[in-house]
């Protein structure tokens, strides 16, 4: 199994790294759609490995992408730190935050992921009032752009679509090497019976609060990057539900289980609503996302990438 | 001081019997199927979209569109009980998404066929002020304050008393032991929906000739429905009622020693206070160990 | 010549509503141009930003690569502003009415332009409670970008003049304004309540206030308040209520322009138009204007459309406008009006004003 | 060495360890026997971590165990059964060896996993889904099976040989016997059986409603009356 | 009154019974033992309904049940008493018993029922109120069989009752079956127990690795050879 998809996996590093910039890189639209799926990607991956490594639901995702993208932004603005800096300082920032939520560990399925969400309400209010700091509801605007490393500028598209790609990338393999590790093992284990895996050694909390600290970092990169990208940031957008709704449609939509399928299906979300759906129907577009949704649990509950697959086996035999 | 404080307290009391209203059918389903409607706050929208075209098409008022909205939002409750019965895999997490992909659908139908207007009722009868001593509200909020009890009141006999509410609750526990005794999954969680959809019908209507509504609005619904739900303890119809009176007397009173812009922070942290003490809502019980 | 011009608005989303509503103005604009102009044509291209700074930067760029050769539309300061950044970037025109935040024009950008600001609003406001000679206010508003913005002027404003002004902020998401309409009753006991929100909230507090009765006045609001349809779908609630407001109800199109408008209007939508369309159709008619005088001389694509708007001074639906080097509408004040009889009067200021005020007022 | 110091655990109104003192490990196996709902189980979970207890006190080794996590009594040498299995989701039978055995024992040994599925018979099934593929009496084989994984001093074995056919029945004590022999494992196991239990253990202690009524050899217990009453409902020995 | 011929059922791609044929007649009890794993329970629950069979059939009163959902068999006068705790463990333990009474033509001998159930087992009453999810092994196995018992079955089919009960309830159980068949109700007996078991059963059916490889009048068993069967695996 593993030894099949190192050719696949290759062969779509090629692709994204090679063919997109030099066949997509100069229409902007198209690459702008490309990135902010890759954004959602990287969310959607974050959720992902909470989900299935965590065995936690969460429906406050936004949380972590708020707070990384205020840290970074402020680190920036405010600190006058480098972008390369503010981009991991956003993951740290987010993850000081999950610091907040350890708490909620103990708390489990519905309760766990709307106690996630009370907190991306309350950073949210925070963001709105502590304007001091925040600058408010009138939020941030000329957060500077991603910088140009020895002559290569990132902050046009092509650049930064590199710079988010690089990011997921880096990501996706962090999650697969702890999913293969005994660790990996471990917490995909107390999904079923908590009290099972700890009689027998494990320390669930420390593990499911390091998943909960690598979750928030992940994602907080992501909203670090999509402040330098569009500049711009205010509490509404920053802690945006829609930072956890496409996410988590994109993760289960590309089978969550799954480590490069949460990244696949924002990509196909995301190009599929844009490009395609948009067109047909400008405003309310999103009712074919939605029946597409429908229709791909109905069809094929695992997601997408075990449907490829299916497909893939079916025409082999 | 005191007068505010009163004020306050009523105004929560009611408030808290409007959110009770829009959580019960969420409660209900998630009570007793383990699914999250997530598409409930669409239904409830839905409901009082139905009431405002029976108002501004057809004159009726809102008492009289109540039948119309348990039409629609009765068959719109089929629809996603049908859809969620289709799934054969990992049905808590894959209703949810369903659920959400069936909301997303109702908001952009409702969008594309009301358009995006702020609506609420016209009928002033139902805004005219209900004075007792000190003690300010609409007749709407006295009104649908008390249906939204009895309609609680029922639910709670419902469950808890009569065959089917045991048959629910006995699939929602253990689903091939709950068919040994002759129960029907299928059937008993179609009526669940239905239910569920009456009880939107009624929360659609209220919030109709109390608030106003927008095409975007059902998300905040569901996530003010869900949160309830959890503050109640799952599957508990007196802790629903509990959990939105502590939820809106908290809020109100938020606004009047502090400020209305920490209102919704003040619930939230409310929320978070319960659960780090009782970590499986205000009445859930605790399963027993090993 | 046809001329591809992009509108870029929420269409979806939390601001839909007023995005249509804007993109109904930019429609009409384009039909009476096409129609008065015989030498040149244009076309709209709608994009839906979706209400997200996101998707309006992609939103522009979609335009940007179907060929536009200025971009009108936007609303809410904070999508505008990385629109209008993209847009910049891009050497396109962006002309709005839908973000009033100072930030937007303090940016130096050379290609975005507006007819509305902050500032308009408020000596609209502030002209109007010192003709009532209010001395005390309550202002409540949203926590909302643009409404923060305005209260908290117009609160500094009163407070410098010596009128006790409480500010009571609240948070977008609540629904039940009685409790912070008793404070205002019970605490403030002020002449006049000055709201600062959206459709929503002015209906909530409205009923709060009709079923609390504090012993105000003046009931003053800002923007979507005296407007035709809230007197019609709230007819018990907007009695002697103010708002801002362009024209009065029914509206009296003196000029050919108005005309054109309005009768464009209501063939096109078959309804009333409201001061959103007006607002889109004078935003977009002088955006229009300017590709013309471009086209004619041949500067269309070499910036001459931000050449041609830094030399517009025209009469229109607002009032008279002019452009400064930051983009700004320096001319731009805002207007008042009052629900009368299930009509809207002009009554502020004097030389527009279309009827007497009623003060004090309130509507029960 | 495990000592039960007055231990009580209160459900409620309902005291389910009534002040319970008790010595096991050190050897020896030590049968627990009792009605149903005598508060057997219960003992295994608050020895264990599950269940706080109400009062009393536990030391293992001569420590006090009574705030350590669960999972630290697991490293501690306690391991533990369940009476309803709970396999390891998503796994298959050995990976929830290797899992008990990572975080049980600190190292991963295959060599003794695979001594291990073929003492507990489950070889054959090492790759199914532990969750979803095996019989009732399969799935306690693999509760014992990562119980062991984890190098246990101490075992707490809840009624793992209940259901199991008499051959089946017979080869698992033969391994609990060898068990105890090769490694010096002390344990405690529940068992409503008296044969078994008189075969297989050097004591027997007998709680019922949540006390201790009895503490001894298999011949001394089994022959005290109070017990027989309590245990086996008949008047005569 | 239930014949099973050339039954095949498994669990997806897994086959676990191959071409088990038997029979219960009526009034008497019918004895199937058999290693663990044999596939005992499997073959209940396909009678049962609750995994489909792939290919033979299961007659009730010489009908074929043919396609028979599960929750119409409790209305047939067929109950399944199941394995381990698949009672409903968030209700409490009077709700379960009532809702043993489901079926409609039960549901006003409800409280009756609930009577009889207490007065077999009194641990019960003593835990009526507590939430079935907190019972102790033993006590879940009694409610289990006492929930069974609420809708007056005329066929009962039971998974190995006695797991996990102490001595005294064993007795107590086997008292209770022997009632049961006294007052002519038919019941298929899955049990580890094969004594008591065989001693009270009518026939004996001995099932290996998803055939059954044994059947007999109770009366010609002889234990010896039964164990040594067990053996030859
Ligand atoms: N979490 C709980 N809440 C309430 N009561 C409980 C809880 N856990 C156990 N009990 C009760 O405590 C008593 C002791 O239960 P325990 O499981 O220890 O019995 P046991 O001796 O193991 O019985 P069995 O042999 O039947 O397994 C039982 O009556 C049970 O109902
Ligand atoms: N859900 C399942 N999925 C796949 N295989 C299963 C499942 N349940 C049981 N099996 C397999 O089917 C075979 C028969 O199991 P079954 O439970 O019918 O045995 P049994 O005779 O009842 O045994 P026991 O005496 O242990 O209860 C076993 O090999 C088991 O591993
Ligand atoms: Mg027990
Ligand atoms: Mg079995």
């Amino acid at each position: 199994m593993k030894q099949r998809l190192k050719p696949g996996f290759i062969a779509l590093a090629a692709l994204a790294y090679i063919v997109v910039p030099l066949t997509l890189g100069t229409n902007n639209y198209v690459m702008s759609v490309i990135i902010a799926s890759l954004v959602i990607g990287c969310v959607a991956l974050s959720w992902a490995l909470l989900g299935n490594l965590g065995g936690m639901i969460s429906f406050g995702h936004s949380a972590f992408f708020g707070v990384g993208a205020y840290a970074s932004a402020l680190a920036t603005t405010t600190l006058g730190l480098p972008v390369a800096a503010g981009l991991p300082l956003g993951g740290l920032g987010a993850a000081a935050a999950s610091l907040a939520m350890l708490p909620v560990l103990r708390l489990r399925g519905p309760y766990f992921a709307l106690a996630i969400l009370a907190y991306a309400h309350i950073f949210r209010i925070i963001a709105t009032e502590w304007s001091s700091v925040t600058r408010g509801a009138a939020g941030i605007s000329g957060i500077p752009a991603l910088p140009v490393v020895l002559g290569h500028d990132f902050s046009g598209k092509t650049g930064a679509y590199l710079v988010i790609l690089t990011i997921v990338t880096l990501f996706g393999l962090a999650y697969t090497l702890i999913n293969r590790s005994h660790h990996g093992l471990a917490l995909r284990a107390m999904h079923g019976s908590e009290d099972a895996t700890r009689v027998i050694g494990v320390n669930s909390t420390l593990l499911k609060g390091a998943m909960l600290l690598v979750s928030a970092f992940m994602a907080g990169v992501a909203g670090a990057f999509n402040a330098h990208y569009i500049n711009f940031l205010d509490p509404d957008y920053a802690f945006n539900g829609l930072w956890v709704t496409l996410p988590i449609v994109a993760a289960i939509f590309g089978g969550y289980r799954t480590i490069a399928g949460p990244v696949l299906g924002a990509v196909f979300v995301s190009l599929a609503d844009q490009l395609v759906f948009k067109e047909l129907l400008p405003t309310g577009h999103q009712l074919v996302l939605g029946a597409l949704l429908v229709a791909m649990i109905m069809l094929s509950p695992g997601g997408l990438l075990p449907l490829l697959r299916s497909l893939g086996s079916g025409r082999h035999a | 001081m005191t007068e505010l404080i009163l004020q306050a307290l009523y105004s929560g009391l009611l408030q808290g019997g409007s959110y009770a209203l829009i959580a019960l059918g969420l409660a209900l389903v998630f009570g007793t199927m383990k699914i999250i409607n997530l598409a409930h706050g669409e239904l409830v929208l839905l409901a009082a979209y139905v009431a405002y075209t029976a108002e501004s098409q057809l004159g009726w008022g809102p008492v009289a569109a109540i039948p119309l909205a348990l039409l629609a939002t009765g068959m719109a409750a089929v629809g996603v009980h049908w859809t969620v019965g289709r799934i054969k895999q990992d049905r808590e997490i894959n209703s949810l998404l369903l659920t959400f992909g069936i909301g997303v659908i109702l908001t952009n139908a409702i969008l594309l066929t009301w358009k995006a207007d702020v609506r609420s009722t016209s009928s002033s009868w139902l805004q005219e002020a209900f004075v007792v001593g000190p003690l300010y509200s609409m007749r709407s909020e006295i009104i649908f304050f008390a249906v939204s009890l009895a309609l609680l009141a029922a639910l709670w006999w419902w469950l808890s008393s009569s065959w089917y509410g045991r048959a629910l609750r006995a699939v929602s526990s253990n689903r091939d032991a709950a068919k040994l005794m002759g129960i029907n999954p299928g059937r008993v969680e179609l009526v669940s929906f239905v239910v569920a959809g009456i009880l939107a019908a009624f929360a659609g209507v209220a919030l109709f000739s109390y608030g106003v509504i927008q095409p975007a609005y059902g998300g905040a619904l569901t996530v003010k429905a869900f949160i309830i739900t959890v503050l109640a303890g799952v599957g508990s119809i007196p802790g629903v009622l509990l959990g939105a009176v502590l939820l809106g007397v908290c809020e109100a009173l938020t606004v009047t020693l502090a400020s209305s812009s920490l209102q919704e922070l003040a619930g939230m942290t409310l929320f978070l206070l319960v659960l780090f003490v009782l970590p499986n809502g205000l009445f859930g019980a605790v399963a027993r160990r090993g | 010549e046809e001329f591809l011009v992009g509108a870029e608005l929420p269409m979806s989303g939390a601001l839909a509503r007023v995005g249509s509503g804007m993109h109904e103005g930019v429609m009409v604009a384009a039909e009476v141009f096409n129609r008065n102009n015989g030498k040149h044509k244009v076309k709209i291209l709608t994009v839906d930003d979706e209400s997200t700074p996101a998707k309006a930067i992609a939103a522009v760029e979609k335009l940007a690569s179907q060929g536009v050769v200025a971009i009108t539309g936007g609303y809410g300061s904070n999508n505008i502003a990385p629109a209008s950044d993209a847009a910049n970037k891009l050497k396109l025109v962006y002309m709005t009415s839908g973000g009033v935040d100072d930030s937007l024009v303090s940016r130096g950008s050379r290609n975005f332009f507006r007819i509305n600001n902050t500032a308009g609003y408020e000596r609209a406001v502030l002209g109007l409670l010192d003709e009532m000679g209010a001395k005390s206010v309550s202002i409540v508003y949203s926590t909302k970008d643009a409404t923060s913005d305005l209260a908290v002027s117009v609160q500094k404003a009163l407070a410098s003049k010596g009128v006790k002004a409480e500010a009571h902020s609240f948070d977008p998401a609540i629904t039940d304004f009685k409790p912070i309409i008793n404070k205002v009753k019970l605490q403030d006991k002020s002449e006049v309540l000055l709201m600062v929100g959206y459709e929503n909230d002015y209906v909530g507090i409205l009923r709060a206030a009709r079923v609390l009765k504090p012993s105000l006045k003046a009931l003053v609001g800002v923007w979507s308040l005296a407007t035709p349809k809230m007197a019609a779908e709230f007819p018990d609630l907007m009695p002697n209520v103010y708002g801002t407001a362009l024209l009065p109800f029914p509206a009296t199109f003196e000029t050919a322009d108005g005309k054109a408008f309005a009768d464009t209007y209501r063939q096109l939508y078959k309804k009333e138009p409201d001061y959103l369309g007006q607002f889109g159709y004078v935003q977009a008619s002088l955006l229009f204007d300017a590709i013309a005088r471009a086209a004619d001389k041949g500067t269309v694509r070499k910036g001459g459309i931000a050449d041609e708007l830094r030399k517009t001074d025209r009469g229109t639906l607002i009032g008279r406008v002019q452009f400064a080097a930051n983009g700004d509408n320096p001319n731009f004040v805002h207007r008042m009006g009052q629900h009368q009889d299930k009509k809207i009067a002009i009554v502020w200021p004097k030389e527009h004003a279309t009827g007497k005020m009623a003060y004090p007022a309130v509507p029960w | 060495m495990l000592e039960l110091d007055q231990l009580s655990v209160r459900f409620g109104g309902l005291m389910a360890l009534d002040g319970v003192s008790l010595k096991a490990g050190g050897g020896d196996v030590l049968g627990l026997v009792g009605p149903n709902g005598a508060g057997k189980t219960t003992l295994f979970n608050a020895i264990s971590g599950l269940v706080k207890p109400t009062g009393g006190g536990i030391r293992f080794e001569g420590r006090d165990v009574l705030r350590t996590p669960m999972h630290g009594r697991a490293r501690l040498g306690i391991g533990r059964t369940f009476q309803i299995p709970q396999p390891l989701h998503q796994l298959t039978v050995r990976e929830n060896l290797v899992v008990a055995q990572r975080f049980g024992a600190g190292k991963v040994d295959r060599a003794r996993l695979d001594d291990i599925l073929d003492f507990t018979g489950l070889a054959a099934k090492a790759e199914s889904d532990a969750a979803t593929g095996l019989a009732l009496t399969e799935l306690k084989a693999l509760e014992v099976a990562k119980a062991l994984a984890t190098e246990p001093r101490l075992l707490l074995l809840d009624e793992v040989l209940a259901g199991l056919e008499t051959t089946g029945k017979r080869r698992f004590m033969a391994m609990l016997g060898e068990l105890h022999r090769r490694y010096g494992v002390g344990i405690v196991i529940i068992e409503h059986d008296i044969d078994t239990i008189s075969t297989l253990c050097h004591r027997v202690a007998v709680l019922n409603f949540g006390q201790l009524i009895a503490d001894g050899t298999p011949d001394e217990v089994f022959r005290d009356p109070a017990v027989i009453k309590s245990y086996t409902g008949a008047d005569h020995a | 009154m239930l014949e099973v011929e050339g039954l095949r059922a498994g669990y997806g791609a897994i086959n676990v019974l191959w071409d088990v044929s038997l029979a219960a007649q009526p009034g008497r009890l019918t004895a199937i033992i058999g290693p663990n794993g044999a596939g005992k329970t499997t073959l209940l629950r396909a009678i049962m309904g609750l995994i489909p069979a792939t290919s033979g059939q299961v007659r009730l009163h010489g009908a074929p049940l043919g396609g028979t959902p599960t929750w119409d068999m409790a209305a047939a006068g067929v109950a399944m008493i199941p394995e381990g705790r698949m009672i409903f463990r968030d209700m409490s333990v009077e709700e379960n018993l009532i809702v043993g009474a489901f079926p409609a033509a039960h549901r006003a001998h409800a409280r009756e029922r609930l009577e009889a159930s207490y007065a077999m087992f009194p641990r019960l009453r003593e835990r009526r109120r507590q939430l079935a999810g907190a019972l102790s092994g033993g006590e879940a196995q009694m409610l289990a069989l006492a929930r069974g018992l609420m809708s007056d079955p005329r066929l009962l089919i039971v998974d190995e009752p006695s797991l996990g009960l102490a001595p005294v309830m064993v007795t107590e159980l086997f008292d209770i079956l022997a009632r049961l068949k006294r007052e002519g109700r038919t019941i298929v007996l899955v049990e580890q127990n094969t004594e008591r078991a065989v001693a009270i059963a009518d026939h004996v059916y001995l099932m290996q690795t998803g055939k059954v490889v044994l059947s007999q009048p109770a009366d010609q068993v002889s234990l010896p050879d039964l164990h040594r069967l067990y053996f030859s695996r």
